[in-house]
């Protein structure tokens, strides 16, 4: 039972930061309906941004106070992810306006490429740190209630934590301000959106610095547990499943799908995969959401689609 | 318009109802077509015309009532198996294929007969290309027939709307259908164009025998070439008779006038 | 002379109806591959074949198979790489298990395994279109990887799970020399471009189009979804598969599951965004370009990189071909969304009038 | 490429006449041509940079002490981005140039299966020193393969002894769990068949845990290790997969004492990361550590990067991977050195040459101490039969900041990798219809 919990708690927090990864592609699809393929290679750039102007800085300014290095560091991140943003409206979304959902997919996959590019000869191939001081040793809770007790990832739970945290202010954003109401609006219908005013090419800027941020937080979180290097670009692919299980419009979809597509590959790598050879919970995850699609296409919380003639 | 003959009953519609959520599009409509006939449905606009032929060709089914083609029941028909019981139907926002030529447009209608299977289409020369050229020589008649000729290797997102609709109505006939149905045939066409349009429905009916059912949202045209026609407003059925029938029924005359269309 | 239509009058349908219906296409056409059989052995040498013309003749067979599902019948796939795999493995196991089996036999066989497959990871599409289809289809990339890494029976039990074939042998003829390989595939890929041509100018590629374009009004003139959609994953499988097995028997001769990792399936989605969707020669065109431009890139950069006095690392290079590859891919998007395979036919197109453009 | 190839002939030409000019042409200018695959790029990046700088850096150190008797080393990388198909590409690209490759290292198990195919036909040999197909040892079915001086099937096996002692024998090993965390591919895969051989042998609980690439998703695996509680993990990691490992383990309170890793597993980029967090992970040393003390290190540090030509950054010479490259580079230098000595020194020699060269090294500790490899490496002898040459290995422990060797050195046992070794190459030889090279052909 303490073990049953602990890949419970395991699944839910590595969910958690599925989650963010998640609502990058959300977010992005929901205002511009594109797919975002490149979601990861944003994480990863974002990453190595902050992983090596964490490391510069200190060397340039003549500091060595690791709070600083890192605020400074995480601020030029976010200038550097908001530059990205507006190259990416203005090279290339700009003129692809209007078209299939399938061709933006084709073309993010492309710009995730640049990004790759840029990102490695800009910073580096090799593998990076970033030290925000995440507890690495792990503690043990309910030893009463249970023999040997849980075992709980205090990082894993400071990741979830901030993930959560950020999900509720994007939302609060989302709901609250004038801009969370303006994108809304381009969302709901472009023509309409500019009909009143709103300019669409900023509204997309805007979009995508949001995703570039939650790119930043999710690249922070994961590369200080795994250090950052190339790999960090395939967690997207580890999202992608999420999406489709949450919907690709729906926020509250994407923080569910994330729980229940954590939850689902840890329980069925850890009680499954040894009858099978092990290894299967990429793919378990994907089986998971076709199996979901086939019932339900749109989603859990999905916007139904109906066909005209 | 004298001199045709109608056959038998050979559409007979019975109490359907359609409803979408709570939007009720189609109220307890009976009506039926008979062989040769051209029936028209007519009706403002928002009236349920595009429901109710949706739900004749099984694009939608309904939740109640009953579909009875040539003496059988086809309540549960999709449009795949409209289209093998002999109905055809062009589209009220032309649904071409933009990505082919008209030839290639019109040939698809010619599917249902076309049997050479997969291998042999591969190896292409025998039973396929045999196949394939007497195909083509029946779409050239139908090319012939509507006049589009000059337009044969035409990628149909490079034509005027008006060809459009006579390429879609071509693949529809390229069917040989038993029935036809027509979803605003003459929509957003100039006056030339809507009096060439008659003339080819007209001809279609009266050359291949066709049945023709029509819907128009204008009653002017309709009236002089329908055989008889069908009348909704709010999803539900207010006239059904000749056109003068029609035109003499007083809640026809305030659905028209009230809506002031 | 010129390159013109005047004056050639088709007198039959017949006629009309053929592969290549201009005589100096039909010309062209012939003159290039009896060039492609003869010529090009007689020109290039052995690293023309090995490192660029057999993985181009392959992946092209590839790239027609996805452009078949993709380009032909709007369904995008994400998965391509998986239905190379199952064809190759598929393959080797019929080459192990079936004593005396012969080896274009087990490629082709491999094929069908690979269309079998496809079918069932297909049937998601008959639910589901577009974006998340294309996610739909990385379940099959991702289950093959694991199926193929884990279950040792598909790799009959080697040890290290990578899997090798003896040298093909066709009727007495042993390929092992790169003209046999370019031989064996070149002709393998002129068969099947012959049969994917035949299918699309028929009525099957008349079906798919028109699901592609219009599903709703393809069902309404008798065209069945189910049947259209599953027969070009199906048909878009067999080329992948045979394309996969031909990349392990004859390109690497040796393999292991990563050799069609999910890379592979985005490479060969390139290839056909690139050469150009919805057109056969998109795809040797697409092919040609992916495989040589890394390689040119390769050759090219540091040899600039010294004229400018700089010295450039095979990681900058590296890099380089990174960022080239996906901006062309972008640039491709918006100038050209159907590649170059339309930049070639609008060239004919001014070609066809030239020297008279009016 | 015509240009390419014209400037390459242009500015060899010019090489060429300088030399002519300058020297007294005592000899003819002999070349040996060296390619290099390599990755810089990708999810291997940091572990395949410093493995390429120290390859490069002993070549140009041969060069820089005048060649092998006065036949200098030429050298072109190719980035192979760790796939196997890049990698066919390069080998292709540079087999033939320079009047044909030497000796080729593919530098990763996919392309050296790929290329195992092709070297027989083009009469190069593979050096794949410390990794490869463990059966290639087998020099009768697998002529042109070289995995000098280990296999991971001796990396395991000399694993499985190191914990034996520590038990205090092999009967000791009786119920004992041991989990494999491995790379999910044919690298990571290349121990099971061993492992369980020994596990058949010694009666120990041998589970299989598979990480998918690029490996940085684990938590699923260290749940299955803190359910079972193991009493040993063995890792046959790549890359970030390590490190992450580590971390997991670290994460799910797993000791790191009780943690081995192979080789590939045992260097700074794996563990530099956490730090800390890996005190007291132990790794094989694939003969050789981190080296900076030793002679061959300075020597390279003096005559090539004291000069601004050496290859990547300064402070990584001497590490781990740095010096595999550098190893590798070396018994490669030394197969030229040993065909030359029969096929006439200060002259080019082919391929064909070059293996039986690889077939007849015999370093003794003095040539290797006078080569600056004391306390590095211990002595290689190959032969036809044998293309391993060595079996030696140790072990060392991270501390936090550096690798310290911390135990004895062990042998790979012959009565267990043998058999395995033959029948696991007949089964090759079999599927690929290959006869085994016969005395005779042993001598050519």
């Amino acid at each position: 039972m303490a073990f049953f919990l602990e890949t419970l708690l395991g699944g839910l927090m590595s969910g958690m930061l599925y989650s963010l990864v998640a609502l990058g592609f959300v977010l992005i699809f929901k205002a511009s309906g594109v797919f975002n393929f490149a979601q990861g290679a944003m994480v990863l750039f974002a990453a190595l941004a902050m992983a090596r102007f964490s490391e510069w800085i200190p060397g340039w300014l003549g500091m060595d106070n690791l709070f600083l290095a890192n605020v400074l560091a995480f601020a030029v991140a976010v200038v550097v992810m908001f530059v990205v943003a507006w190259l990416i409206e203005r090279l290339a979304l700009r003129y692809l306006v209007n078209q299939e959902g399938a061709t933006l997919l084709m073309a993010t996959l492309g710009i995730a490429y640049v990004l790759d590019g840029v990102g490695q000869t800009i910073f580096g191939s090799d593998i990076y740190k970033i030290d925000v001081g995440m507890p690495k040793e792990p503690v043990m809770m309910l030893e009463s209630v249970f023999e040997g007790g849980i075992l709980i990832n205090k990082e894993d739970f400071i990741a979830a934590l901030i993930a959560a945290l950020l999900v509720i202010s994007l939302s609060i954003f989302f709901q609250k301000t004038a801009t969370g109401r303006a994108l809304r609006a381009v969302a709901d219908d472009h023509q309409a959106a500019q009909s009143i005013g709103i300019p669409l090419d900023r509204i997309w800027v805007i979009v995508w610095c949001v995703a570039g941020i939650t790119a930043l937080v999710a690249g922070i979180i994961w590369g200080s547990k795994l250090g950052v290097q190339f790999s960090l670009s395939t967690i997207a692919l580890r999202a992608l499943p999420v999406v489709i299980l949450g919907g690709l419009t729906s926020v509250p979809g994407a923080i569910i799908g994330g729980l229940i597509i954590g939850v689902g590959e840890k329980l069925s790598e850890v009680y499954l995969g040894p009858y099978v050879g092990g290894g299967i919970e990429i793919w378990f995850a994907y089986m998971l959401a076709l199996v979901f699609l086939l019932f339900r296409p749109q989603g859990l919380f999905g916007e139904k689609i109906i066909d005209r003639v | 318009m004298s001199g045709r003959k109608f056959g038998e009953v050979i559409l007979d519609l019975k109490n359907i109802s359609l409803s979408f959520g709570g939007v009720k599009a189609l109220q307890d409509i009976s009506f039926n077509v008979l062989e040769h006939e051209i029936r028209a449905i007519i009706g403002p606009n928002g009236a349920g015309k595009s429901s109710m032929l949706n739900v004749i060709n099984g694009v939608y089914r309904p939740q109640q009532g009953d579909i009875i083609l040539r003496g059988e029941h086809h309540a549960n028909m999709d449009s795949y198996g409209a289209a093998t019981a002999g109905l055809a139907r062009t589209f009220q926002n032309i649904a071409l294929f933009k990505g082919m030529s008209v030839l290639d447009n019109i040939m698809t209608g010619r599917n249902l007969k076309m049997k050479a299977n997969m291998l042999q289409q591969a190896i292409w020369f025998g039973p396929a290309m045999r196949e394939e050229l007497e195909h083509r020589a029946k779409v050239e008649e139908i090319i012939d027939f509507l006049e589009i000729q000059h337009i044969r290797k035409t990628p149909v997102g490079r034509l005027p709307y008006g060809l459009q609709k006579r390429v879609d109505l071509a693949r529809a006939l390229a069917m040989e259908p038993q029935i036809l149905l027509l979803d605003e045939p003459m929509a957003g066409m100039n006056v030339e164009e809507k009096q060439d349009m008659c003339r080819f429905i007209l001809d279609v009916n009266d050359q291949f025998g066709t049945t023709i059912v029509l819907i128009e949202h204008d009653m002017g045209v309709v009236m002089d070439i329908s055989d008889r026609v069908v009348v909704l407003d709010y999803g539900k059925k207010i006239g059904d008779g000749t056109p003068d029938e029609v035109r003499a029924n007083p809640e026809v005359i305030s659905a028209y006038l009230g809506a002031s269309h | 002379m010129f390159y013109r239509e005047n004056g050639q009058f088709k007198t039959s349908y017949k006629a009309d109806q053929q592969a290549f219906a201009i005589p100096q296409d039909r010309w062209a056409i012939v003159a290039i591959v009896v060039f492609a059989f003869i010529g090009v052995p007689l020109l290039v040498d052995e690293y023309m074949f090995r490192a660029i013309l057999v993985p181009f003749l392959i992946l092209t067979l590839a790239a027609l198979g996805v452009n078949i599902l993709v380009g032909y019948c709007g369904q995008i796939t994400l998965g391509a790489g998986a239905s190379m795999a199952v064809g190759a493995y598929a393959a080797y196991n019929f080459m192990v298990r079936i004593d005396g089996m012969p080896a274009l036999a087990a490629i082709l066989l491999g094929g069908l395994m690979a269309a079998a497959a496809g079918i069932v990871f297909g049937i998601p599409s008959l639910r589901v279109r577009g974006l998340y289809l294309a996610v739909a289809t990385l379940a099959s990339q991702f289950f093959w990887d694991w199926a193929f890494l884990r279950i040792k029976w598909f790799t009959n039990n080697s040890s290290s799970g990578s899997v090798s074939v003896a040298d093909i042998n066709l009727f007495g003829w042993t390929i092992n020399s790169p003209t046999d390989k370019y031989l064996f595939c070149l002709g393998v890929l002129v068969v099947f471009s012959v049969m994917a041509k035949n299918l699309l100018r028929g009525n099957m590629g008349r079906q798919w189009m028109a699901i592609r374009d219009m599903d709703v009004a393809a069902t309404v003139i008798g065209i069945r979804p189910m049947y259209a959609k599953l027969t070009a994953f199906a048909v878009s499988s067999f080329y992948l598969g045979v394309a996969g097995a031909l990349w392990g028997f004859v390109n690497l001769g040796s393999w292991e599951p990563a050799a069609f990792s999910i890379d592979r399936s985005l490479q060969l989605l390139f290839m056909v965004i690139i050469g150009g969707l919805g057109a056969i020669s998109g795809s040797f065109f697409g092919a040609a370009f992916i495989v040589i431009l890394p390689i040119f890139l390769n050759q090219t950069l540091p040899l600039v990189g010294s004229l400018l006095g700089l010295d450039v690392s095979i990681a900058l290079v590296s890099h380089v071909e990174f960022i080239i590859f996906g901006s062309l891919i972008v640039f491709f998007l918006i100038v050209e969304p159907h590649g170059i395979a339309r930049l070639w036919a609008t060239g004919r197109e001014k070609l066809r009038l030239w020297p008279f453009p009016h | 490429m015509k240009l390419r190839k014209l400037a390459v002939t242009a500015s060899l030409a010019a090489i060429g006449l300088s030399a002519a000019l300058t020297a007294p042409a005592t000899y003819a200018a002999e070349e040996q041509f060296f390619p290099v695959l390599a990755y810089r790029t990708g999810a291997y990046a940091p572990n395949g940079a410093p493995w390429a700088n120290g390859y490069v850096d002993y070549l140009k150190l041969t060069n820089a002490r005048g060649g092998v008797n006065g036949v200098k080393i030429i050298f072109e990388e190719c980035e192979t981005g760790y796939a196997t198909d890049r990698g066919v590409e390069c080998y292709e690209r540079l087999k033939g140039k320079h009047g044909g490759a030497t000796v080729v290292q593919p530098l990763s198990t996919g392309i050296t299966f790929a290329l195992t195919e092709k070297a027989p036909v083009d009469k190069i040999p593979l050096v794949t020193a410390g990794y490869g197909r463990s059966e290639s040892q087998d020099g009768s079915v697998f002529g042109w393969n070289f995995p000098l001086i280990g296999t991971y099937w001796m990396g395991a096996d000399v694993l499985i002894q190191h914990i034996a002692k520590k038990e205090g024998g092999f009967d000791k090993l009786k119920g004992k769990k041991i989990a494999l965390v491995y790379h999910d591919s044919p690298y990571g895969k290349e121990p099971i068949a061993l492992l369980q051989e020994r596990a058949k042998m010694h009666g120990y609980e041998l589970s299989l845990l598979p990480v998918a690439h690029p490996g940085v998703e684990q938590k699923a695996t260290w749940l299955q290790i803190r359910q079972n509680k193991p009493d040993y993990v063995f890792l046959w990691g790549w890359g970030v997969m390590n490190s992450t490992s580590l971390k997991e383990a670290q994460a799910t309170g797993y000791p790191r004492e009780k943690m081995y890793g192979i080789w590939w597993a045992g260097a700074e980029p794996d563990v530099k990361d956490v730090g800390d967090g890996a005190k007291g992970y132990n790794a094989l040393a694939m003969q050789h550590g981190a080296e900076q003390g030793s002679k061959v290190v300075k020597e390279v540090l003096e005559k090539v990067h004291a000069k601004g030509q050496g290859t990547g950054p300064k402070e990584e010479v001497g590490q781990v991977l740095y010096m595999r490259g550098l190893i590798s580079a070396m018994l490669s230098v030394e197969g030229v050195r040993a065909a030359q000595a029969r096929f006439g020194k200060g002259k080019r020699i082919t391929g064909e040459q070059m293996r039986w060269g690889l077939e007849n090294i015999n370093l003794d500790q003095k040539t290797l101490d006078a080569m600056g490899f004391g306390g590095v490496m211990r002595p290689v002898q190959t032969s036809c039969l044998d293309h391993m040459g060595s079996a030696w290995a140790r072990l060392h422990t991270w501390d936090g900041k550096k690798w310290n060797f911390s135990s004895d050195w062990y042998q790979g046992d012959e009565k267990v990798l043998r058999p395995l070794v033959i029948s696991t190459a007949g089964k090759y030889a079999d599927e690929k219809k290959i006869v085994r090279r016969t005395a005779d052909d042993c001598k050519k």
